[in-house]
């Protein structure tokens, strides 16, 4: 049970971070707060890829001369480090995008209040 | 609104950081394969020095540095650094990206694949450098400082 | 609506937990993804690359090599990725000389 | 080298226009479209090459770097991904021809960056479809969606908002495909299709595995904007520029199906996903609800792009019942479907541009017979498509729904039949309200019996027969291939549908 527990809390932790961005996404009203929202949801993500990574008692995937690339159980898993560097570009590829938009959209209606905005809409 | 108004101390120490910075970003990518880093990393940290120029500097003394308006050709060249690797394997009758195949004699093939790394990441490095540059200098577009 | 929402949220969560039970302890050397052969006999990709990256590439590095030359396509698809970023911030956002 | 390199030439070739567009172009502008339109013309010849290949021999591999699937990224050519790729760039090309005639108006000059993104678009959409590694898979999804973002946010002003709201709920979709990758990953220790597929059996009854399913096929769901999930739809096609709603209607969301098609069919067990997890199910019901739904909102729309979006919800509820069904003839009323209306919404979106750029808006209100005098070829593809959108016999879109009817008898639900049969009865009832004014209801100066002002007069004698070729060919193209489709659809199903059957269905 304790192992258990050790071995999951960390999960546990990120599936909060989860909820936290996806609330932030769906209830917040600001533009700018939703994207906070998403660049939450997307670095838990990253967390929980790179906390499954771990193995006790390993290293970093940097070839060590002394330990030698015999044992696989020497060295964390690399697989996801890699696969999340490209998550972490794609993340920042995917905000610098929204914020264009969001200047683009500030440019128009000069707000950036959901409920304000969609009246603005209407209206023009 | 922000006005961009002049601070000695802030561009002097500004002007003496950004080199080494740049220094340092040259080293993570060139180093990347041995010690973590690589194109990426090194990139991030290369439009961090002249981003800061620009935060600086204002944008008109920044373009003396690294022109708006080379941004996305740069970057595209950049991944025609990466994506002309792949296709020089891919012409000398490898897969694409298979570097073993590149058109250099005199090297083993775990050393064309080190080299192949190598040259892939100096394309990602001037690619993201670019473009992280070039969507700084847009999101500021239209801004009243200038 | 915002019921719903909360509704959903919390179902997303409840999703989550029940399927981290089944994960294997964080840091267990023999759990599926770091074993040297999977369930199936096929070989063990993450192993592979501890094992044989500084042999295929001549680079001590293991994310490097995975990076630019295992799953060099990967990395070819995300600089692209930003690349994109980069046109689509000039095609928003970028004004024309004339107008300003 | 070109047959050896065949199944990873279509992309790496749209990839290196794109890229070299900008770097083209920094002296002419002017050399943006043209490179488009060669990159989308090759394309299609060789995704075209690659499907008689595959036909002649069976399924086609490619491994990049030359390392083998559970170490390296692969691409397969199967009939079914060939097949996609293929209607994908015909689309893509016709739409592409057409887009000449509209002169960049609605993009604002800046025709560099937008045929840039136009081609990855393509590139992502095809690397998607032929990709056999799920990691590289979000890869592409990344490419294909942001492109998508930027080409629907330049469109008018309203366009940025549809734009983000796009881009939040995409972005929420391609993170759950990452984490439900990511739970998948854990339990099988592989990033490849086929080898993910052998190891599941063996790792059955864990938790983990169907929490990756849900989050997956929810991701994808909202690219593909089944019923509760098509939120961003509407907006984003009723505000984009002409080119992208034409580009986006027919390939965007249909890649995404292919995708689910894949996950399901091809990754996971189909017995896993319809009895164990029963995803399947929950993906027919809403996708009937959809029909309905979409069928209904578009009745009560008075623009005809919007009116066109809301129908493509209801055609994406075909293609996700088609899934739903999970039977073989269901399967092939979904494939076949994908085909029919990628042709059907292309040829109907282009004669919504045609209608825009000849008259300004695209009012269902103010259309009348004067349209019909104006536009006669665009008017006569619209009508064609049209018949085939409510599904008469020797158009196409006939024959999708028969498979599909066929395969809700044969899995003994007679909802989704009267589904379906109703859904046909509302299609006819929203398109020949528009084919009704065109036909029938004289322009407005003849039904006052007064004169028109006398500019307005001449404006509209000269607009007669004025209709642009560049303008009229692709839509007549795309709407008379749909009888050509509907003729073949024997040998199409045969050929190629059926050689690919998912085991166990």
């Amino acid at each position: 049970m304790t192992d258990f527990f050790l071995g999951h809390y960390a999960y546990w932790a990120i599936i909060f971070l989860l909820i936290l961005g996806l609330y932030g996404m769906i209830f917040k009203n600001n533009l700018a707060k939703k994207l906070i929202g998403m660049t939450i949801f997307q670095v838990a993500i990253i967390m929980f890829y790179v906390a499954s990574a771990v193995k006790w008692a390993a290293t970093v995937p940097v070839l060590d001369p002394l330990t030698g690339a015999a044992d696989a159980a020497k060295y964390i898993s690399p697989l996801q480090h890699c696969l999340m560097l490209t998550a972490i570009v794609v993340g920042v590829a995917t905000s610098g995008v929204a914020f264009s938009l969001v200047i683009a959209i500030y440019r128009h209606y000069k707000t950036l209040d959901e409920s304000i905005l969609m009246k603005r809409m209407k209206s023009s | 609104m922000l006005r961009y108004k002049s601070n000695l101390i802030i561009l002097m120490v500004s002007r003496v950081v950004s080199p080494f910075i740049m220094l340092f970003a040259l080293y993570v990518i060139f180093h990347g394969h041995y010690s973590p880093g690589g194109g990426f990393q090194g990139g991030t940290i290369m439009a961090a020095s002249l981003l800061l120029m620009r935060l600086a500097a204002g944008r008109e003394i920044a373009q003396l540095q690294f022109k708006t308006i080379l941004g996305t050709p740069l970057g595209s060249i950049g991944v025609l650094i990466y994506f002309g690797t792949g296709f020089a394997a891919m012409l000398s009758g490898g897969e694409f990206l298979n570097y073993s195949f590149l058109p250099f004699a005199g090297f083993t093939a775990a050393e064309l694949r080190s080299l192949g790394i190598l040259m892939v990441e100096i394309g990602v490095g001037l690619a993201v450098m670019a473009i992280l540059v070039a969507i700084y200098d847009d999101l500021l577009e239209g801004y009243p400082h200038d | 609506m915002k019921i719903i929402n909360g509704i959903l949220l919390i179902s997303f969560g409840a999703l989550l937990v029940y399927a981290s039970l089944g994960l294997p302890n964080r840091g267990d050397v023999d759990a599926v993804m770091h074993r040297e052969k999977s369930p199936t006999g096929s070989q063990g990709a993450s192993s592979y690359y501890i094992r044989n990256a500084d042999k295929d590439a001549n680079t001590p590095n293991m994310v490097t090599v995975i990076l630019a030359d295992y799953r060099g396509y990967d990395t070819l698809g995300e600089e692209t990725v930003i690349l994109t970023a980069g046109l689509i911030c000039f095609l928003i956002l970028r004004r024309k000389k004339n107008k300003s | 080298m070109i047959i050896q390199n065949s199944p990873a030439l279509v992309p790496l070739l749209l990839l290196a226009a794109a890229i070299s567009i900008p770097v083209l172009a920094i002296r002419k502008t002017r050399v943006a479209y043209p490179v488009a339109v060669a990159a989308s013309l090759f394309s299609v010849m060789i995704s075209a090459y690659n499907m008689i290949r595959v036909w002649e021999s069976g399924p086609l591999t490619y491994h990049f770097g030359g390392w083998f699937p559970p170490i390296g990224i692969e691409y397969v050519l199967d009939s079914l991904s060939a097949f996609i790729a293929l209607v994908v760039n015909v689309v893509a090309f016709v739409v592409l021809c057409h887009a000449g005639g509209l002169k960049g108006e609605e993009i604002s000059g800046k025709s560099v960056p937008y045929y840039s993104l136009v081609l990855l678009f393509l590139c992502g959409a095809n690397g998607i479809i032929v990709t056999g590694d799920l990691f590289n898979l979000y890869v592409f999804l990344e490419i294909f969606s942001l492109s998508m973002y930027g080409l629907i946010g330049i469109g008018e002003k309203r366009a940025p908002v549809a734009a983000f709201r796009y881009l939040i709920m995409g972005t929420v979709g391609a993170s759950f495909y990452l984490l439900g990758l990511g739970f998948l990953y854990i339990i099988t220790g592989s990033l490849n299709m086929a080898d993910v597929r052998n190891i599941l059996p063996l790792v059955q009854g864990n938790p983990a595995i169907a929490a990756a399913l849900s989050l997956m096929v929810i991701g994808m769901g909202i690219k593909m904007a089944i019923f509760p999930l098509h939120g961003w739809l509407p907006d984003a096609y009723t505000y984009a520029p002409s080119t992208t709603s034409a580009l986006v209607a027919p390939i965007g969301t249909k890649v995404a199906a292919y995708v689910i098609i894949r996950i399901l069919f091809f990754v996971f067990d189909i017995k896993f996903v319809s009895h164990t997890w029963p995803i399947t199910d929950l993906i027919a019901w809403l996708a009937a609800i959809g029909i309905i739904y979409g069928s209904v909102m578009a009745m009560a729309q008075n623009e005809l792009k919007r009116m066109l979006a809301y129908s493509s919800v209801a055609q994406i509820g075909y293609i996700g019942l088609g899934i739903g069904l999970a039977n073989p003839l269901g399967y092939i009323g979904a494939v076949l479907h994908i085909l029919n209306h990628a042709f059907m919404k292309g040829a109907l979106f282009l004669v919504a541009a045609n209608i825009r750029k000849n008259s300004g808006h695209s009012d269902i209100s103010k259309l009348d017979a004067s349209y019909r005098k104006k536009l006669p070829w665009s008017m006569a593809a619209f009508t064609l498509a049209a018949l085939s959108m409510i599904g008469l016999p020797p158009t196409a879109g006939f024959f999708s729904k028969w498979y599909l009817a066929l395969g809700a008898i044969d899995k003994g639900n007679w909802v989704f039949l009267a589904v379906i049969l109703i859904s046909s009865l509302l299609n006819a009832v929203y398109f020949f309200r528009i084919l009704e004014k065109v036909y029938l209801v004289p322009p407005p100066a003849q039904k006052a019996g007064e004169d028109l002002p006398p500019e307005t007069k001449e404006r509209e004698g000269s607009l007669i027969g004025e209709e642009k070729y560049s303008l009229m060919i692709p839509a007549v193209v795309l709407s008379f291939s749909l009888l050509l489709l509907g003729l073949l659809n024997a040998n199409i199903v045969k050929g190629i549908i059926q050689r690919i059957i998912p085991l166990g269905m």
